[in-house]
C-alpha cells in the first residue's frame, strides 16, 4: 500500500492535469513534441493518481476530506474550509474524467498534427481536465463554483481554437456567454446555500438545510442552482451554444461533451442530491427542464445536417437523462444512476466524437454530404463508430443499455408508486429512447451509404465547411444549385467544377500530410475506451455502485429494446433512395431548416436578450454622457458666471457703493435673523 | 489721570508711527536720498517687528496690557494672536518696502511713500492691540487712509480710478462703521471694548438687540477692508492700478490690519455666548464663490491676484462663523499663510515687472514657460500658488486650509463647509490656469532683463519660507499662538 | 528600525522632487542618469516599504499642533496589503518608463512625477493620523494631473488638458469633503488617531450618519462610485500607461481605504444607517460600468468603466457590513488593483503600437501578431470577468456572500437582491470582456478569406502574399516583458492563493468588528 | 432733558440721507458729503449716548471729537484725489470713472 502521507492523491488529480496546463504555456516555446511529451505525461499521471485513489477508496485508505489551499480567513464566523470530498461515485467520475482526458490528450497530437497552435491546445485541455476533476472531487461550494467556471473559461479557449473563422469565434462566445449567464443564478443559489449554512462546505450545507422549516428558501436556492446547472449542461432554455461549439476541433468537442462541462452539471446536482430530494418544486423544474431538453434535443439531433451536430445534440438529449435520473431519486437515495450513465455516456461519446473526428480529418468534413459512405471508404473506424452509437441507442449489452434502462427501470417503478415527477419523466424518457434509437440508426446509415459516386457528385456544389465562413451550410444549400432527384445537377455552379475539385484534391493532399490514422497510443486509447462502452455495464455490478439491478423489469426492457428496433426499421425505410442515405431527407424541408438552426434559439437569443442589452448599454452610455455633459456644464457655468460677473463689475465706483449699500442692509438683515 | 506705560509693549505700534516722522525728518535734512528710504522704512519697520518678537515667542504670557487705566481696564492688550498679526502686518510691510526700493520714482515722492507705508503699518499694528473703541477707530483709520494715497500717487490713470474706488468705498465704510462703533457705544455705555458694560448690554434684550446691530455694521465696514464681496468692487480696482508693491501691500498688509480690527471686535463678543456668527459665514461663502469664479476669467496679473485675495479674504473669515479662541487662532493663522504666498506671488510679479517692464507681468498669458526661463521666479511663483491653491507640495497651504475648515466642520456646518470645499475645487481651478502657464510653453518673446539682486534675494527668502513652512508648518503658524 | 517608515515615502518623494528640480538646472542630467536614479529611488522605497510590512515599526512624534497633526506611521494588516502593492506598482511603472517614455516633457519630471505619486501613495497608507492622512492622499494630486496633462495621449491636447483639470477638480473636491468630514469627526471624538478611532467611537447615532456621510461623499469621488465617476474614464483615456497605472491600481485604493478607516472603522452606527444607499450605489455602479462597457469604443476607456465596475463590488463587499464583506473588500482593492495594472500596461502598450485604441477598427489578432501581449490581455480580461484561479474572483465572489449575508441590522431582502443584481454584473463583465477579446485578441480579419479557393490553381500562397501574412509588430520585450510578466504572474499567484493576503487582512477586521456591537 | 428719541430720529434720518447721496449721486463732491452726513450721524449718536450715562472719561464727547477729526483728513485725502481724478479725466462723475483703460 502506497503511504497516504502529506500527498494526497485527490490533490494530485487536480494537480497533474493543471500541471500540463503551466507547463506548457512555461517551458515549451515552439516544439511540438516537448508539448505532447508533457501534455501525455500529465495526462498519464492524473489517470494513475486517479487509479490510486481509486484503489485506497476500495481499501478505505482514502481520506475522506482533504485540504486544499487551507480555509479562507473571513475575518468572523463564516466558515470556508475550501476541502475536498472523497467518497467512491465521485473517485470513479475523476478516473473516467482521467482517462478520457488522457486519450483525447492522445488523439489530439495526431488530429492538430499541423496547427501552430497545439501547444495552447495541449494545455487548455489539461486546464479543463483539472477544472473538472476540481467540480468533481470538490466538498465545497467555492471550489465548485471555481471549477465551474474554469471550465466555460477552457471551453471558450477550446471553442475559439480556430479563431481564424468568424463562425468559431461567435461560437466560443455565444458558449460562454449563455453558460455565463446561467451561472449567474447558479452563483447565486450556491451563495444562498452557504450563506444559510454559514458555511461553504457542503456536509454542513446538507446538515443546515436538511432541518426542518426553510423549505421555500430551499426550492429557491435549487431551482437557482438548476438554472446553472441547465446552462453548463447546454438543457432548455439554454441548450442552444452546444452544437454551436461543434465549431471547436473535435477533441475539444469530445472533452467537452464526454467528461467534463455538460457533466459538471449532473456531478454538481448529485453532490446536493439529499437537499434536491428534499425539494418537490426544485425536482418538478428539473424534470419539465431535463424532458423538454431530452425530448427536443432528441427530434433536433435526427434532423441535422452535420453528424458533429447530430452528436451534439444527442450529448443534449442524454444530459437530460442524466438530470431526469437525479430527478426521479426517491429520498434518500444516492445518485448512482445519474453517475451510472454519466460514466457510460463519458466513454461511449468520447469514443464517437474521436471517432468521427478521426473520420472528418480523412473525408474532410463532417457535414452529411462528405460523410455519407465514409465507413466504407475507411473501413478502420468502423468497429468504433458500430460500438459507439450501439452504446448511444442503448442496445444491449452495450453500457448505455445498462444505465440507461436502469433509468427506464427506476421511473416506471417511481410512476407506479404514485410520483408525479417521475411520470413525466418515464414519458420524457420512452421518447427519448425512440429518438435516440432513430437518429444512431440515421447516423449509421449515412456513414455506411454505399453510393460514393453520387456523393461525389454532389460534393461539388457544397464547399467545406472550413471554406464557408458567415454562411452555414444551409445556405450554402439553398444558394447552390437545385439538383434534381438523382443528385444531378441542374446547373453549373459558381467556381466551377474544375475548381471545386482542385480544392477537394488540395485538401486531401492537405490531410495526406499526417499519416492516414492517429498514433499507436492514440488508437490504444480508442481501443480502451471502445472496450468500456461494450463492458461498462458491468460497473453496475461493481459494488461501488449501489444500482438495483437485479430487480429490474424485464418486459418494460423488452417493449423498449422492441420500440427501438421498429424506430430503426422505420429510419431504414426513410433512408433508401436518399442521395447520402440520409433518413431526414424525407422530412420536409422547413421542419429540417428550422431544426439546423436549432428551432430559432439562437434568434431568440438575440432578440430577447442581446439586443435588448446592447439597446440598455446604449442608453445607459447615453444617460452617462449626459451625467458627463451635466458634470461638464457645471464648468462651462463657472465660466458663463463669471463672464456675468464681470458685466456686474463695471469698473465705476458708483457700483460698488450700490453693492457695499446692498451689502450693508444684507448684512443687517441676515445678522439679526441669524443670530 | 494716571495711565501705565510700558514701551517695550508699545514699540511695535510707536516704532513705526515714529519712523515715519523720521523719515520725513531726515527728507528734510538730506533731500537727495531719493529710494534709499525704502531701506530705512523697510529697517525701521523689522526694528518694530523685533519687539514684537519676544511676545510671539510660545512660552510668552498672554495677554500683556499697558496703557492700563487706574481702574484696571486697558487701552492697549494684545495676546498670541494679535502680537502675531502684529508682526505679520510689520514683516509684510517690510518686504513691501523692500520690493518697493527698486523701482523708480521721482526723488521727492520716496520718502513720502516711505512715511505712508510706516504710517499705515503702525495702524495696522495699533489696531490689532486696539483696547478701547477710540484707539481703534482712530488705529484704523490710520492703516487706511494711507492706502488710497499710496494707490493714487502712481499718478497713472487707472491707479486714479483706482484710488477713487477705494476712495469712496472706504469712505462709506468708514461712515458705516462709525456709526456701528456709535450703537457699540449706545448700547454698552462705555468705549471699552471688554469692560462691564458690554456683559451688562448683553443681558437686557433691547440694548443686546443694538449690540447685534452694531456688530453688523462693524462687520460690514470691516469688510470693506477685507475685500469681502459685495464690498470688494475696489480691490481689483486699486490692485490693477496701483504700483506692484503697493498692490501688495493692499492685499497683505492691509488685511492683516481688517482682520486684526475684526478679531478684537469678534473676540469680545465672546461674552454674548452665541457660538455662531451665520453672517460672517455667508459673507465668507459669497466671497469665496465671488473672488474665485471672476478670477476664472481674469486675464491679468495684478486682477487675478485682486480676485485671488477677495477669494481668499472668504476663507480668512471662514473660521470665524463659530465663535472660539480657536476659531480666532484659525483665522489668524489662515492669513498668515495666504500672506506669506501672496506676498511671495507679488514679490515674483514684481521683479518681473521691474526686469522686463510692466507690460511683461500684468497679463497672465506673459508669464508662460516662467519655469523654464526663470526656474527660481517660477518654482516660487508655482510653489505659491499651490500653497494658495492649499495642494501639496504647497503643504503649508494645505495645513492653513484644514485650520479653516476645523472650526467649521467641528461645529457641523454643513452648508457652510459643503460650499467651502466646493470653492476649493474652484481655487483649485483658479491657480491651476496659472500653474499651467507657468508651466506651458513661452507664448511670445518676452525681453529679459535683469532681475534686481534685491528681488532675488526676497523671491528666494520667500521660496525658502515656502519650503521650510511646508515641511514644518508649525514655524508659521506659532506665531499666532497656535 | 523607525526609519523604514520614513525612508519608504520619502526617498521617492524627494528623489522626485530632485529630478524635477534637476532638470531646471543648467546642466540637465542624461536620460539614463535619470532613469537610474529613479530606478533606484523606488527601489529603496519598495525595500524600505517590504521591510516596515514585515517588522511592521511605529513612528508616532507631533508635528502640526495647530492642527492637532501628528507624524504618526505604522503598518497594520488592513494597510499592509496595499503598501506593497503600491511599492510594487511604482517600481514596475519606472521600471517600464525604460520602454514607454511619453513626450511632451523631460525624462526627469516624468519620472519624478511617477516617483512623487509613489511616495505620497504610500505616505497615505503609512498614516495613522487622520489628518496626516489626508494631507498624504492630496500629495499625490498635482504629479499625478502633471502626468495626465503633459505626458498624456499626445494626439489629444485639448482632451488631456480637460481630463487632468476634471480629475483634479473632483478629486479636490471629494478630499475637500473628506476633510470636513475628517475635521468633523477629529472634533467630535476629541482624536485624529486611526488606531483610536479604529476601535469605533461613542457617538450618536445621528452625529455618526452625518459625519459618515459626508465622509462617504468625499471618498466616493475618489473610489469612485456611481454617479460621481465621470473623471475617472476621461483621466485614464488620456493618462500615459504609467499614469493610468498608478491611477487606477493606487489612487482609487486610497478611496476605499479612506472609506474603511474612516468611516467604517469609527462610525460602524453612521455606516450602518448608509450602507443600503452604498450598496445600492455600488450595485448600479457595476451594472452602470458593465452595460457602457459592452458599447464602449475606446479600449482605454472601457478598462476605465470596468473600474468602475469592479470598485462596485469592493464597496458591495464594504455595505454589508460583515467581516467577510470588508475582507472581499481588502482583497478586491489588491486584485483590482492588480488586474487594473496589468490591463493598462497592455493597453497603453497597444494603444502606442496602434496609434490609437478605437475598438471598432479592424485588426489582425493579437494572438497571431504579438502572442506575448495577447497572452497577458487575455490574463487581464480574464481576470476581470471573474475567473477563478485570478486575482479577481475572490473579491467579487466573496462579495457577493457578505452581501446575501449582510449584517442583521441591514435590510436582507434588499441586500439578497444586491447580490443578485452583483452576479448580473459578472455576466456582464463576461460580455464586455470576451467582446473585447473577440475584437482585439482573435482580431477582427476573417483569415479564412485568405486560404481562399482562388489560390489554390495557383503556386502554394507564400509568405509575400500580402494577404497571407499578418503585419507583426514588435512584441513585448525587455522592460515592458518584465512588467507585463510580473503582473500577470502576481495575478496567478494571488488568484491561485489568496490565503496570504486574506490572512494579512484577518486580524485587522476582525478588530474593527470586535469592538461593535452589532 | 429732552426725550432720547429725538436726536436717535435725527440720527437715523441722518444717516438715511447720507447712505442715499452716497448711492444717488454721481458727483464725487457730492458723494463726499453723503459720507460726511453719515459720519455725522455717527457723531451725534455717540453725543447722545454719551449724554445718558455717566462715564468718567467722557467717552463720548471723546469719541466724537475723535470722529470729527478723523473726518477732517478723510475729506483732505479725499479732496486731494477728486482734483486728481479732475486733472486725469476733466471730470468728477462717478458713474464713467474707469470705464475705460
Amino acid at each position: 500500500m502506497i503511504t497516504t502521507g502529506s500527498i494526497q492523491p485527490s490533490l494530485l488529480v487536480v494537480a497533474f492535469p493543471a500541471a500540463v496546463g503551466v507547463l506548457t504555456l512555461l517551458l515549451v516555446r515552439r516544439s511540438r513534441r516537448a508539448a505532447y511529451a508533457i501534455a501525455a505525461l500529465g495526462g498519464l499521471l492524473g489517470l494513475l493518481s486517479a487509479v490510486w485513489l481509486l484503489s485506497q477508496q476500495m481499501t478505505g485508505d482514502a481520506a475522506p476530506s482533504p485540504r486544499t489551499i487551507g480555509a479562507l480567513p473571513t475575518g468572523g464566523s463564516f466558515a470556508m474550509p475550501l476541502h475536498l470530498q472523497i467518497d467512491a461515485l465521485t473517485v470513479i467520475v475523476a478516473t473516467a474524467v482521467a482517462l478520457v482526458s488522457l486519450v483525447i490528450q492522445l488523439f489530439t497530437r495526431w488530429y492538430l498534427a499541423d496547427d501552430p497552435r497545439y501547444r495552447v491546445f495541449a494545455a487548455t485541455v489539461g486546464l479543463f481536465t483539472a477544472a473538472m476533476q476540481l467540480v468533481v472531487l470538490s466538498g465545497d461550494v467555492l471550489l465548485i463554483i471555481v471549477g465551474w467556471e474554469l471550465m466555460g473559461w477552457c471551453s471558450y479557449l477550446l471553442i475559439g481554437h480556430e479563431s481564424d473563422r468568424e463562425k468559431a469565434r461567435r461560437a466560443a462566445y455565444k458558449a460562454f456567454l449563455v453558460t455565463r449567464f446561467a451561472d449567474a443564478p447558479f452563483f447565486i443559489g450556491l451563495i444562498a446555500l452557504a450563506v444559510g449554512a454559514h458555511s461553504t462546505s457542503i456536509p454542513a450545507i446538507i446538515a443546515h438545510w436538511s432541518t426542518p422549516g426553510h423549505a421555500t428558501a430551499l426550492s429557491a436556492a435549487l431551482i437557482c442552482v438548476i438554472c446553472g446547472v441547465a446552462g453548463k449542461s447546454a438543457q432548455v432554455p439554454f441548450q442552444d451554444w452546444l452544437p454551436d461549439a461543434m465549431e471547436g476541433p473535435t477533441p475539444a468537442s469530445a472533452l467537452i461533451h464526454a467528461a467534463t462541462m455538460v457533466a459538471a452539471g449532473t456531478v454538481v446536482l448529485s453532490r446536493i442530491v439529499p437537499l434536491l430530494e428534499q425539494s418537490d418544486p426544485a425536482r418538478y423544474v428539473l424534470v419539465v427542464v431535463a424532458s423538454i431538453s431530452t425530448v427536443l434535443a432528441g427530434v433536433l439531433a435526427f434532423l441535422q445536417n452535420d453528424l458533429k451536430r447530430l452528436l451534439a445534440w444527442s450529448t443534449v438529449s442524454q444530459v437530460g437523462l442524466m438530470l431526469l435520473a437525479l430527478s426521479i431519486l426517491p429520498p434518500g437515495a444516492t445518485p448512482d444512476l445519474a453517475i451510472m450513465h454519466l460514466l457510460s455516456h463519458a466513454m461511449f461519446k468520447a469514443l464517437l466524437f474521436l471517432a468521427i473526428g478521426w473520420l472528418s480529418v480523412l473525408v474532410g468534413g463532417t457535414v452529411v454530404p462528405r460523410m455519407s459512405g465514409a465507413l466504407r471508404r475507411h473501413p478502420s473506424a468502423d468497429t468504433m463508430m458500430a460500438v459507439g452509437l450501439l452504446a448511444l441507442a442503448g442496445v444491449p449489452p452495450l453500457s448505455g443499455f445498462v444505465s440507461k434502462d436502469l433509468i427506464v427501470d427506476e421511473a416506471a417503478h417511481r410512476g407506479a408508486a404514485g410520483d408525479g415527477v417521475a411520470r413525466i419523466g418515464f414519458v420524457a424518457i420512452v421518447v427519448m429512447v425512440a429518438l435516440t434509437a432513430a437518429y444512431c440508426m440515421r447516423a449509421w446509415l449515412i456513414l455506411d451509404h454505399r453510393t460514393i459516386a453520387e456523393r461525389r457528385q454532389a460534393a461539388q456544389t457544397i464547399e467545406d465547411s472550413h471554406a464557408v465562413q458567415e454562411v452555414g451550410i444551409l445556405e450554402m444549400l439553398e444558394t447552390s444549385a437545385p439538383v434534381d432527384a438523382r443528385g444531378h445537377e441542374i446547373r453549373p455552379v459558381e467556381p466551377g467544377p474544375e475548381a471545386a475539385v482542385d480544392e477537394l484534391e488540395v485538401e486531401e493532399a492537405e490531410a495526406a500530410r499526417r499519416p492516414p490514422r492517429p498514433g499507436r497510443s492514440a488508437r490504444w486509447g480508442l481501443a480502451t475506451l471502445t472496450l468500456l462502452s461494450v463492458v461498462g455495464g458491468g460497473l453496475a455490478l461493481a459494488p461501488v455502485i449501489d444500482v438495483d439491478w437485479s430487480n429490474v423489469n424485464g418486459w418494460l426492457i423488452a417493449a423498449t429494446l422492441l420500440l427501438m428496433a421498429a424506430v430503426a426499421l422505420l429510419v431504414r425505410v426513410m433512408s433508401l433512395g436518399t442521395i447520402f442515405g440520409d433518413a431526414a431527407a424525407r422530412v420536409p424541408q422547413a421542419v429540417r431548416n428550422s431544426g439546423l438552426r436549432g428551432f430559432g434559439a439562437d434568434t431568440a437569443y438575440v432578440n430577447l436578450v442581446g439586443r435588448p442589452v446592447l439597446a440598455l448599454a446604449r442608453s445607459v452610455a447615453a444617460l452617462d454622457d449626459l451625467l458627463d455633459r451635466g458634470v461638464r456644464d457645471l464648468a462651462s457655468d463657472a465660466w458663463s458666471l463669471s463672464l456675468r460677473g464681470l458685466a456686474a463689475h463695471n469698473r465705476r465706483p458708483t457700483t460698488g457703493l450700490l453693492a457695499l449699500t446692498t451689502g450693508l442692509v444684507v448684512v443687517g438683515v441676515l445678522g439679526v435673523a441669524l443670530w | 489721570m494716571s495711565v501705565t506705560y510700558n514701551w517695550a509693549l508699545l514699540a511695535p505700534v510707536a516704532v513705526p508711527a515714529l519712523g515715519a516722522v523720521l523719515l520725513l525728518v531726515i527728507d528734510l535734512c538730506l533731500p537727495r536720498l531719493g529710494r534709499l528710504h525704502w531701506i530705512l522704512a523697510a529697517i525701521i519697520l523689522l526694528a518694530g517687528a523685533a519687539f514684537a518678537v519676544p511676545l510671539a515667542l510660545p512660552g510668552a504670557d498672554s495677554p500683556r496690557r499697558t496703557l492700563c487705566l487706574p481702574n484696571k481696564d486697558c487701552l492697549y492688550l494684545v495676546d498670541h494672536v494679535g502680537v502675531g498679526l502684529q508682526l505679520a502686518a510689520l514683516v509684510s510691510a517690510a518686504v513691501v518696502a523692500l520690493l518697493a526700493f527698486p523701482i523708480k520714482v521721482p526723488g521727492e515722492r520716496a520718502p513720502v511713500l516711505g512715511a505712508l507705508v510706516l504710517t499705515a503699518a503702525a495702524g495696522a499694528s495699533g489696531v490689532a492691540a486696539a483696547g478701547d473703541l477710540g484707539s481703534w477707530l482712530v488705529m484704523l483709520e490710520v492703516a487706511t487712509l494711507p492706502t488710497v494715497v499710496l494707490v493714487a500717487l502712481r499718478a497713472r490713470r487707472a491707479a486714479i480710478d483706482g484710488a477713487l474706488s477705494l476712495l469712496t468705498v472706504s469712505l462709506v465704510s468708514f461712515a458705516i462703521l462709525a456709526m456701528g462703533a456709535a450703537m457699540w457705544f449706545a448700547a454698552t455705555g462705555g468705549g471699552l471694548l471688554n469692560g462691564g458694560g458690554l456683559l451688562q448690554a448683553a443681558k437686557t434684550p433691547d440694548s443686546h438687540r443694538i449690540l447685534v446691530l452694531a456688530m453688523m455694521f462693524i462687520i460690514a465696514g470691516l469688510a470693506f477692508k477685507l475685500s469681502l464681496a459685495p464690498f470688494h468692487s475696489w480691490t481689483p480696482e486699486a490692485v490693477g492700478g496701483a504700483s506692484t508693491p503697493i498692490g501688495a501691500y493692499l492685499v497683505v498688509t492691509s488685511k492683516v490690519a481688517a482682520l486684526a480690527a475684526l478679531l478684537v471686535m469678534v473676540r469680545s463678543m465672546n461674552v454674548l455666548g452665541n457660538p455662531v456668527l451665520g453672517v460672517l459665514g455667508v459673507l465668507a461663502a459669497v466671497s469665496m464663490t465671488l473672488g474665485n469664479v471672476m478670477a476664472l476669467r481674469e486675464q491679468s496679473t495684478l486682477r487675478f491676484l485682486a480676485w485671488s485675495t477677495v477669494a481668499q479674504a472668504g476663507w480668512v473669515v471662514l473660521p470665524l462663523a463659530t465663535v472660539s479662541s480657536t476659531s480666532l487662532r484659525s483665522a489668524a493663522g489662515y492669513l498668515v499663510v495666504y500672506s506669506l504666498a501672496t506676498l511671495v506671488a507679488f514679490a515674483v510679479v514684481t521683479a518681473i515687472a521691474h526686469a522686463d517692464g510692466r507690460g511683461a507681468a500684468t497679463r497672465l498669458r506673459s508669464f508662460g514657460g516662467l519655469l523654464r526661463r526663470r526656474p527660481v521666479l517660477g518654482a516660487a511663483l508655482g510653489l505659491a500658488l499651490l500653497v494658495l491653491a492649499g495642494l501639496p507640495p504647497g503643504v503649508v497651504g494645505l495645513v492653513a486650509k484644514v485650520l479653516a475648515l476645523s472650526p467649521v466642520a467641528g461645529n457641523r456646518l454643513w452648508v457652510l463647509a459643503v460650499v467651502a470645499a466646493l470653492n476649493a475645487m474652484l481655487g483649485v481651478a483658479v491657480y491651476l490656469r496659472w500653474l499651467r502657464i507657468i508651466l506651458g510653453e513661452r507664448q511670445e518673446p518676452v525681453a529679459r532683463g535683469r532681475i534686481h539682486p534685491v528681488h532675488t534675494g526676497l523671491v528666494l527668502a520667500g521660496l525658502a519660507g515656502l519650503v521650510v513652512t511646508s515641511f514644518a508648518p508649525q514655524l508659521l503658524l506659532s506665531i499666532v499662538g497656535g | 528600525m523607525v526609519a523604514s517608515l520614513l525612508i519608504a515615502p520619502l526617498v521617492p518623494i524627494l528623489a522626485g522632487i530632485a529630478l524635477i528640480a534637476g532638470d531646471r538646472a543648467s546642466r540637465v542630467p542624461g536620460r539614463h542618469t535619470t532613469y537610474a536614479i529613479a530606478l533606484c529611488a523606488a527601489v529603496i522605497g519598495a525595500l524600505a516599504t517590504g521591510y516596515a510590512v514585515f517588522a511592521r515599526p511605529v513612528l508616532n512624534v507631533q508635528w502640526v499642533p495647530a492642527i492637532g497633526m501628528r507624524l504618526h506611521l505604522s503598518v497594520d494588516g488592513i494597510s499592509a496589503p496595499l503598501l506593497v502593492l503600491t511599492a510594487v506598482l511604482g517600481f514596475l511603472v519606472v521600471l517600464h518608463g525604460r520602454h514607454e517614455q511619453p513626450g511632451g516633457g523631460t525624462p526627469g519630471t516624468y519620472f519624478g512625477c511617477l516617483l512623487l505619486v509613489t511616495g505620497g501613495a504610500l505616505a497615505t497608507f503609512l498614516a495613522q493620523d487622520a489628518i496626516s492622512f489626508f494631507l498624504a492622499f492630496e500629495l499625490v494630486l498635482v504629479p499625478m494631473w502633471v502626468l495626465i496633462h503633459r505626458f498624456g495621449d499626445p494626439h489629444q491636447p485639448a482632451e488631456r488638458a480637460r481630463a487632468a483639470a476634471m480629475f483634479i477638480l473632483y478629486t479636490v473636491l471629494g478630499s475637500t469633503l473628506m476633510l470636513v468630514g475628517i475635521l468633523a469627526l477629529v472634533f467630535a471624538s476629541g482624536t485624529s488617531d486611526l488606531v483610536a478611532l479604529g476601535h469605533g467611537t461613542h457617538l450618536s447615532q445621528g452625529t455618526q450618519t452625518a459625519i459618515a456621510a459626508v465622509l462617504l461623499i468625499g471618498l466616493a469621488i475618489k473610489v469612485p462610485m456611481w454617479p460621481l465617476h465621470s473623471w475617472l474614464p476621461r483621466a485614464h483615456t488620456v493618462a500615459p500607461t504609467a499614469g493610468s497605472v498608478l491611477l487606477a491600481a493606487v489612487l482609487l485604493k486610497m478611496g476605499t481605504y479612506g472609506i474603511v478607516r474612516l468611516v467604517v472603522a469609527p462610525l460602524p452606527l453612521g455606516m450602518a444607517r448608509l450602507a443600503p444607499v452604498v450598496g445600492t450605489l455600488a450595485v448600479v455602479g457595476i451594472l452602470w460600468g458593465g452595460l457602457v462597457c459592452l458599447v464602449e469604443r475606446s479600449l482605454k476607456r472601457l478598462i476605465a468603466w470596468s473600474s468602475v465596475a469592479h470598485m462596485g463590488f469592493v464597496m458591495l463587499g464594504i455595505a454589508s457590513g460583515t467581516a467577510l464583506g470588508l475582507q472581499a473588500a481588502l482583497f478586491g482593492n489588491i486584485a483590482h488593483g492588480v488586474i487594473s495594472a496589468l490591463l493598462f500596461t497592455v493597453v497603453g502598450g497597444l494603444k502606442q503600437r496602434w496609434g490609437g485604441d478605437d475598438l471598432h477598427v479592424v485588426r489582425d489578432a493579437l494572438r497571431d501578431v504579438s502572442p506575448r501581449l495577447g497572452f497577458a490581455l487575455v490574463v487581464g480580461f480574464a481576470a476581470s470577468l471573474g475567473l477563478p484561479g485570478l486575482a479577481g474572483f475572490w473579491g467579487e465572489v466573496l462579495a457577493m456572500f457578505s452581501a446575501w449575508g449582510a449584517a442583521d441590522d441591514q435590510p436582507g431582502g434588499w441586500f439578497k437582491g444586491l447580490a443578485a443584481a452583483a452576479a448580473v454584473g459578472t455576466v456582464l463583465a463576461a460580455g464586455y470582456s470576451l467582446r473585447v477579446l473577440r475584437l482585439v485578441w482573435v482580431g477582427g480579419a476573417d483569415k479564412a478569406n485568405h486560404v481562399h479557393p482562388a489560390h489554390a490553381g495557383e503556386p502554394l500562397p507564400a509568405a509575400n502574399s500580402p494577404a497571407t501574412t499578418v503585419q507583426r509588430f514588435a512584441d513585448a520585450h525587455g522592460p515592458e516583458w518584465i512588467v507585463v510578466g510580473i503582473l500577470v504572474a502576481a495575478v496567478v499567484a494571488i488568484g491561485v492563493d489568496p490565503v496570504p493576503v486574506l490572512h494579512t487582512t484577518d486580524a485587522a477586521v476582525a478588530r474593527i468588528f470586535a469592538g461593535v456591537t452589532r | 432733558m429732552i426725550h432720547l428719541s429725538l436726536p436717535l430720529a435725527l440720527v437715523a434720518a441722518l444717516f438715511g440721507i447720507g447712505l442715499y447721496g452716497v448711492v444717488a449721486r454721481r458727483n464725487a463732491v457730492l458723494v463726499l458729503i453723503g459720507v460726511e452726513l453719515m459720519l455725522s450721524a455717527a457723531g451725534l449718536l455717540f453725543v447722545t449716548a454719551g449724554t445718558t450715562m455717566h462715564d468718567p472719561m467722557r467717552g463720548g464727547q471723546v469719541l466724537t471729537i475723535f470722529l470729527i477729526t478723523i473726518a477732517a483728513a478723510e475729506i483732505s485725502v479725499a479732496l486731494a484725489v477728486v482734483v486728481a481724478v479732475f486733472r486725469a479725466r476733466g471730470d468728477i462723475d462717478m458713474a464713467r470713472a474707469g470705464e475705460d483703460e
